[in-house]
Formats: C-alpha cells, structure tokens, sequence
C-alpha cells in the first residue's frame, strides 16, 4: 500500500535543481513501495540517478536500453511469475524512451498482458541528449531538432495521444498524473500496481532546463498546464475515461509566456494566429474530457 | 537413449532437459522448429517453463535479458537477420553478464534476401562478448547445450554463450543423436546460482552507466572472463566426457593433421565433408588435414597453434564475408596471427555463401588452390555472372 | 575497491555526492512560520528535507537551493537567500 | 554410403518420407541422414528430400547428385524435372504412375512401377502416397526392414491412421516383394 513518508530514492542523484522528473521518481515509490522492482530506460533520470557506483535508488532497479524496457520488464515478470515472487514490476520511462523509440516493446508488452506498471514520465522532449522534440512534444514548442525560425513556430505537430493507445491495448487501467497534485500521483500509482495486467501512467513533469522556466516554478507550471486545459488529469478503467480533474479554466497564454520554449510565440511580437491553434488544442481537451466546471 | 531426430530438435531437446524458467523466441528460418517444438512441450506440459511469445527477436533477448537479471535460467534461439536485430541487446547481456545461453542457426544476411546458410550471422557479432561455440552435427548441438549453460553461469565467466549451427544442413537434417535422461542432466547441471540479482529484499542497481573513470576496467573484466572461459570450457567438456563419455575438453579437433602437408581450418557442418574429401584425397597420396575450430569465441589461439605446427600450407575456409578486408573471411586473420610465422602460408577461401552447395569436389578445389598458393578469395564463383 | 560484476551496485552511495555544493541560494526555513503541513518535505526534488521537532529542515549536505520547497510553502515560511561562500 | 533423392510436389510429404525412412533405417541398425532440399517452395512444387544410408557415421553435408535410388511420389513431375538426374550405374527408381512410364529410361537404370495412389486411397482413403512407396522402396532396396518401418510409422501417427499406413506400407511391400 502507498505509504507517503516512505522514501526509495535517495539524496545525492545529479539531477537539476528543481527537477520535476526526480520529483516524480519519488512519489512513483512512494505509490509502489518498497515490493517494487523498477526497469529503466536510458534517459535523463537514468543518467541523473546511476553512476556507477552511486545509485540513488533503494529498491531493485535495472537498466539494458533505450527501447527496451517493456521488454526487460516483461522478462522480469514472467521470472517472478515461475517462481513464485510477487514484487511489483514497474517501467520508469521518458517520453522518448515511450512514444518514440520503445513502442514496440511497450505494444508487445501490453498486448500479451503482462502483469507490469509502465510509467512515463512525461517532459516532452528528449532531456537527456539536450532537449530534442520527441512524439510528445506539444505543439509550436521549440526544441534543438523543431526549431523556431523564420519559417518555422517549432514543433509541427500535435502531442501523440499514447494513453488512448495503451486503452487499446485492452490495458485495464490507464491514467494521467501530474507532479502538480502529488497525492493524486501516489494514488494512481498504488492503483496501478494493484491492478492485475498491464497498466500505464502518463506523468507530467515539467523540466525546468528543456521548457527554459526557473526551477523553483516546476510545480507552479505542472499546474498552469492543467488549468489551461493543455495537461488533463483522468483515469481509464477498461477503456473508460472516468475522473477527470474538473477546472475553472483559463487561457493558454500566461502557461506559454513563462517558458522559452514558447517564447518565439510573444517575439518579436504577439503570434496570435498560432496561439489560436494552441488554444483550440485545450479547448478541443476541454471538450473530449469535460474538464470545465 | 539414442533416438533419431532433427538438428533443430536436438536443440530443443537438450534446452528442455536444461530447465529453463524462461524461454522467449521469435519465429525465423531455419531456426523457427526449434521454438515450435519448445512452444509444444510447454503446450503440453513436458516443459515447465514461462513461454514468453515476443512480437520481435530484439524483446525476445530483451525478456531474456530481464528474466536473467529476476534471477531465471533462460534460452532463447534466433538465426540471421534476428541475431543481427538482437545486437544491441547481445552487447549488453554481456555487458551485464548474463548467462544466457542461445542457439544460432546460422543463416546469412540480407541483402540480398537469403535463407540459406552461412555464417555471416554469429561471425558478425564476434565482439560483442558472447562465447561462441560450433556445432558439426547434430550430437554436438545436443551436447553443447549441456556444456555452455555450465559454462555461463561459472562465477569465473559469468557469459552469455551462442550456440552456432549451420541452418538447414543441421537444423534440417534427421541424425542420430544420444540423449542424456533428465536425472543425468540434472546431476551434471545444477539449479542455476545468480551472481546477482533483481530481489527486493535485497536490492541492487544493474546495468548503471560507467564514467570513463570505470568503463574501460568494466571492458577490461569482460575481456578477462572470457579468456578464463577458455580454461573452464576445456574442464567442463571434460566434466561431460567423463560423465557421457563424449568427451569435448579440446576447443579445436585436429583430424589427420599429424603428418599434413596442407591443412584446412573451418567451422561447423562443412568440416564433415572436409573429413572425406580429406579420406579421399590421403587415399591418393596427399597429405591433407583439418583443424576444425569449435570454439571461435574465447578465440584458442595457443591450441590454433599447437595444432598446425610444422604444416606449411594453411587454408580457411570461410562461411563470412569481412567486406573490405584483404583476407576476404575475418576468421582467417586470427588463425593467421595464432600461428603467427611467416614462413607458413595462410590464406582465406569464402566459400559456401547463402547456401551454396559444398561437395568433396570443391574441397579438392581448395587444396589444390592452397598447393599453389592462391588465396584470399571467394572460392565457387559462377564466372558467367560476373 | 575492486568493481563489481555487471556494472551493479547497492543502494548507499549515492549519499557519497554531496550535492549541496551546487547550490547558489539557499532556504531558510522560519520555523516561527512553519504549520508543519509537510509540503517541503513533499515536493523536494532531492527527497532532503526532513522532519525536524515537529517541523521540517532541509539538509544541507544535499539540498540544491532549487526553491521549490519556498515556491510551494503555503504560509510562506521558507525564504531563499544568497549562498554565502 | 548409399544414397536416396525422392522428388515429390510440396505437401505430398516427400519430406515426411525421408524423415521416416531415415529412422526406419536407423531402427534397422544402419547410420542415416535425412534432410530436405532447403527451398523456399510452397503447395504443389516440385521439390526433393534427401536420405543417405552407411556402416558408418555419416559426415558428409552435400546434397545428392549421385543417387542409387530415386523415389518419385508423382509421374507428372518427370516432364518437369529431370529425375533421374546423375543416377548411378544400378540404381533403382520407383514411380507413382497409374498408366504406366512412356518416357525413356537412362541405361543401366532400373525402374519399378507402381499406382501408389490407387493403393492409398484404398487402403487409406486419401491420395497420400507416402508411407505406400516407403514399403515398396524396403523391399526393392533391402535398406530398411518393414518392421523398422512399421516401428518408425507407429512413431510418427497414432491409432487408425498409424494402422492404415502400416497396411498400405505392407501391402506396397508386399506387391512389389510378389513381383520380384
């Protein structure tokens, strides 16, 4: 059960200051306890956790590749499974690691119903390699490989809808997640793992290096997104959204103006074409979820 | 018992009688009866074992991979194309010393498309820490199994093991082949022992990243481990012979090499066909012999040179192609330097690529060519194509 | 300390990184303030602030002076000031 | 070493014939080796399997181009493939042909004709001629016993259809030990 002062990752990691997915990290074991084993793919937080010999991690941690931790995962539990164990398999992943790179393993993974808990932690673009746009970047944001410039307002294409994937999948139980309400991550978290199959969590973790924000905002721009309409928090239980976090909302500008990934939208002047396209895509969210009180 | 049964059976049969708790495969020719067969024992209860049907080879080794570091024995067999998609996960099994064992069999690469054998496949992946063993016929391939799980999970290796076996003309062919029963695996192989392990009541890190202040001693203890497998290979062959009385303590067979003019070096199925062409070719008056390398990775460099000493005529044959390389076959190189002296002449011969048919007529070929020193060069080529 | 197999390791010595040393600003908790709700505790990035009588406090040897604890605080109990070297 | 090619069409189980007529062998205490020609063929073409049989251990990998004996599970096969390609001085074929070979014979040859396919689909009610030209083939060439053969099909299928094959084995058997 979910034991909120439990702590499993440990002090000492390299990560920035401010960091939303270390945050993350922490309320992920706080959800899982210390039964967990967790199965990692090369990313920002592996890098940032695991030195060698200095890992930050308190519970059973194991990382092969990028692509493939669905995989490994999958490997893991069918191991318990003969013999006998029960901890709980966890993935902890980025966006690139999960919409990108690693779908085919994760699609194996869920569609032969593995008993595991992939989480994604989401910060939109490739951290780890310098903050290059990956399947979850937003749209219009700008990233080393989406630049703005004079022919380009960054990103070209919508974020992937990969809970929806994993819905049809078959999995069992998907939600989104937000460092800006731990508890509800806790929550979802304990949910997941004790949910029979494969379950998956989207979180949002601002990266306050990658967005260009100050680090003290981390929390503050997880939840900007949510009220704006840009991030929703919701469960799907066999394919069912249920619980969305309902909200007064507001518009996307002040959410883009505090970071540099969307500067090029305010300079040299007001994009207002481009923030109307930025603006349907929460109220198009607003409209799928019902998240307007 | 000796039954009569199918090189790929005789895989599967022994990876059975190794008791796996994990196996997970993806279908490709000519390895595909192999998980089929593996697939039907679980069906069927003979097999208890976690049957993990992966959508690709590159999971199939990934889930091997986890299922390892959990703390399982496990198999996995690929060929060919599904090797090479395996790659980046062969590097690290070894890399994270797992001892997985895997069988191969040996197909070429694309392109063109072929489904043929040669052994371009496990020949390609020679650095990526895995030992390599060569089976020649169907008895081997059954025996091998024994031998490399043995191998693997000695704490002084702790290594992943390929088993290569030539795709279609062993993996195809019916032979007979003695089997062990259960008890005497089991008496032979113990429960597998993990060195370390994925167990939350006792937790650790695996596969962190290194700095460069680590990563070359992590390289360097691979490199190490794999040269104490040569030791542990010979005492575990041994082990084998004295408890099956086939005895596999040699990494190389020397066969008629003893007062040999001309010897041809190769691996796997072809080195049949060498032994009569050989037969044939001693019953005409020319001293020709084999030395037939079992083990290519840890590559037995001092027993390559014990072997051929004395004979100044070398030739390998080759079932690679190392593209670029002036030796045309890669293996030839490090039997070359094994032997190192310039006074012997050693020379490569790609031959038998994408399924081209060897006979004893193009062993003859060979030698002839090695007699008059020609070499470095494909060997059967159909000049009206080129 | 000769290198364990696999590049594995066990938990521990990541505290041998003091990474108190990055920090350029630093919180100041005012304990006058402090309700003891918890939330530094909760949204610390490096999982370094502890409770202390009844209360929290950063520790030291490990906090990055990111400031989300003082962003976050409620009752505005946690000021961030210049890192004196 | 001697040494058997039996052409056949995909899916009439030329492959299950050399497979079984390799065990048989075996049983009969000779070494053998079965394998297919390795192709790629689907239903209907031609295609080849392989069985070689000696005193001693077989290490030879080549494919046959030197057979003593030829099977051929379907005379329609012979205007497209040349089966009697490379045979040996003596060597023997056995064809499945209901009226009768009109197209000549290589010298030296030896050929033995029978309607397997009549014999099956009375004996075993479908046109699968396998396990018939396999008793004929152990009495023409003396290379495996039908008891071995027996024993090998046994192995292979179960109950009725274990027995019906053993019958139409025995019965080619039979035919061909009378006729000779």
């Amino acid at each position: 059960m979910a034991d909120k002062t439990c702590e499993l990752v440990d002090c000492g990691h390299r990560a920035c200051g401010g960091c939303g997915p270390a945050f993350a990290a922490r309320l992920i074991l706080k959800g899982s306890g210390p039964e967990s084993i967790v199965c990692a793919s090369t990313g920002c937080m592996e890098v940032f956790s695991t030195p060698y010999p200095q890992t930050a991690w308190k519970v059973p941690w194991i990382h092969s590749l990028f692509e493939n931790a669905a995989a490994v995962a999958s490997g893991i539990e069918s191991a318990l499974k003969k013999q006998g164990r029960k901890e709980n398999v966890l993935c902890i992943c980025g966006d690139g690691a999960t919409f990108d790179i690693g779908i085919q393993c994760i699609s194996g993974a869920f569609e032969r119903g593995h008993n595991i808990t992939y989480i994604c932690y989401d910060n939109e673009a490739y951290m780890n390699t310098g903050i290059q746009r990956s399947g979850a970047t937003p749209y219009d944001a700008s990233t080393t490989t989406s630049p703005a410039g004079k022919r380009s307002t960054g990103n070209n294409r919508p974020k992937k809808d990969l809970p929806q994937i994993l819905a049809a999948h078959g999995s069992p139980y998907v939600a989104t997640c937000s460092i800006a309400y731990p508890n509800d991550v806790i929550k979802k978290v304990d949910r997941a793992v004790q949910t029979e199959g494969p379950c998956y969590i989207q979180i949002h973790t601002p990266c306050c290096t990658g967005w260009g924000f100050d680090g003290a905002k981390t929390v503050e721009l997880a939840k900007m997104a949510i009220e704006c309409g840009l991030w929703v928090n919701y469960e799907m239980v066999n394919g069912k959204v249920e619980k969305v976090k309902k909200i007064k909302r507001k518009p996307v500008d002040e959410y883009l103006k505090s970071q540099k990934r969307f500067a090029h939208l305010f300079k040299p002047q007001r994009n207002d074409v481009e923030i109307a396209k930025i603006q349907a895509i929460a109220d198009v969210n607003a409209e799928k979820y019902g998240i307007d009180l | 018992m000796k039954g009569i049964l199918e090189g790929s059976h005789a895989a599967a049969e022994a990876a059975k009688l190794c008791r796996p708790d994990v196996v997970s495969a993806y279908p490709i020719t000519p390895q595909t009866h192999i998980v089929e067969r593996l697939a039907e024992m679980v069906a069927d209860g003979e097999l208890d074992s976690e049957y993990i049907c992966v959508e690709s080879e590159f999971s199939a080794l990934s889930a091997c991979l986890g299922a390892s570091a959990a703390g399982s024995r496990v198999y996995s067999a690929t060929s060919s194309q599904g090797l090479l998609l395996m790659t980046e996960v062969c590097f690290n099994v070894a890399g994270m010393r797992q001892p997985i064992v895997m069988s191969i069999a040996n197909r070429a690469v694309g392109a063109p498309l072929s489904i043929w054998n040669d052994q371009q496949d496990s020949i390609a992946l020679r650095d990526c820490g895995w030992i390599q063993i060569y089976a020649e016929d169907a008895q081997e391939i059954h025996d091998f199994h024994y031998i490399a799980y043995k191998v693997a999970e000695d704490h002084d290796v702790l290594l992943p093991v390929f088993i290569c076996f030539d795709g279609f003309i062993l993996s195809h062919t019916y032979e007979p082949v003695d089997m062990p029963t259960q008890a005497e695996v089991d008496a032979f192989l113990p429960p597998y022992k993990p060195y370390n392990m994925l167990d939350a009541k006792n937790p650790i890190s695996m596969g962190m990243y290194a700095t460069p202040e680590y990563y070359m001693e992590f390289r360097y203890e691979i490199d190490q481990a794999m040269v104490r497998s040569l030791d542990v290979i010979r005492r575990v062959g041994k082990e084998f012979g004295q408890k099956f009385g086939r005895d596999y303590s040699n990494l190389v067979e020397a066969y008629k090499l003893e007062d040999a003019e001309v010897a041809i070096v190769a691996l796997g199925s072809v080195s049949g066909t060498i032994k009569d062409a050989i037969d044939e070719m001693r019953a005409d008056g020319k001293k020709v012999g084999l030395l037939r390398l079992i083990v290519f990775r840890p590559f037995p460099a001092e027993d390559v040179k014990k072997a051929l000493s004395g004979i100044k005529k070398v030739g390998v044959f080759e079932k690679n192609l190392s593209i670029g390389a002036r030796m045309k076959g890669a293996v030839g190189y490090e039997v070359k330097d094994a032997v190192n002296d310039s006074s012997v002449s050693v020379l490569s011969y790609v031959a038998g690529l994408g399924g081209r048919d060897i006979t004893i007529a193009d062993i003859k070929k060979m030698v002839g060519e090695i007699e008059a020193g020609r070499g470095d060069c494909f060997l059967g080529l159909r000049e009206e194509l080129i | 300390m000769a290198l364990r197999i696999g590049c594995a390791a066990a938990p521990g010595q990541a505290q041998e990184n003091k990474t108190g040393s990055w920090r350029v600003f630093k919180p100041v908790y005012d304990h006058e303030k402090c309700t003891g709700c918890s939330m530094c505790q909760l949204v610390c990035p490096e999982g370094c602030v502890h409770p202390q009588d009844k209360k929290f406090a950063p520790d030291y040897d490990f906090c990055k002076g990111c400031g989300l604890c003082a962003a976050e605080c409620p009752v505005s109990a946690i000021t961030m000031i210049k890192e004196e070297k | 070493m001697r040494e058997l090619r039996i052409h056949g069409r995909g899916g009439q189980g030329s492959v299950t014939a050399a497979e079984l007529i390799a065990v048989a062998a075996f049983k009969s205490g000779v070494y053998s080796q079965a394998f297919p020609a390795f192709g790629v063929e689907r239903r209907g073409a031609p295609v080849q399997a392989f069985v070689r049989f000696s005193d001693n251990k077989i290490r030879l990998r080549s494919q046959i181009y030197e057979p003593d004996y030829v099977i051929v599970q379907d005379s329609t096969l012979i205007k497209d493939v040349n089966v009697f390609s490379g045979m040996k001085e003596g060597g023997i074929v056995l064809i499945n042909t209901e009226k009768g070979l009109d197209s000549p014979v290589p010298a030296g040859v030896k050929l033995i004709q029978i309607d397997a396919t009549k014999m099956a689909l009375e004996i075993l009610g479908v046109p699968i001629t396998n396990t018939t030209l396999m008793g004929a083939f152990a009495a023409l060439s003396g290379e495996i016993s039908l008891d071995a053969l027996e024993e090998a099909v046994r192995e292979r299928f179960s109950g009725s259809l274990a027995d019906k094959n053993v019958n139409a084995a025995r019965a080619a058997f039979d035919l061909i030990k009378g006729g000779a």
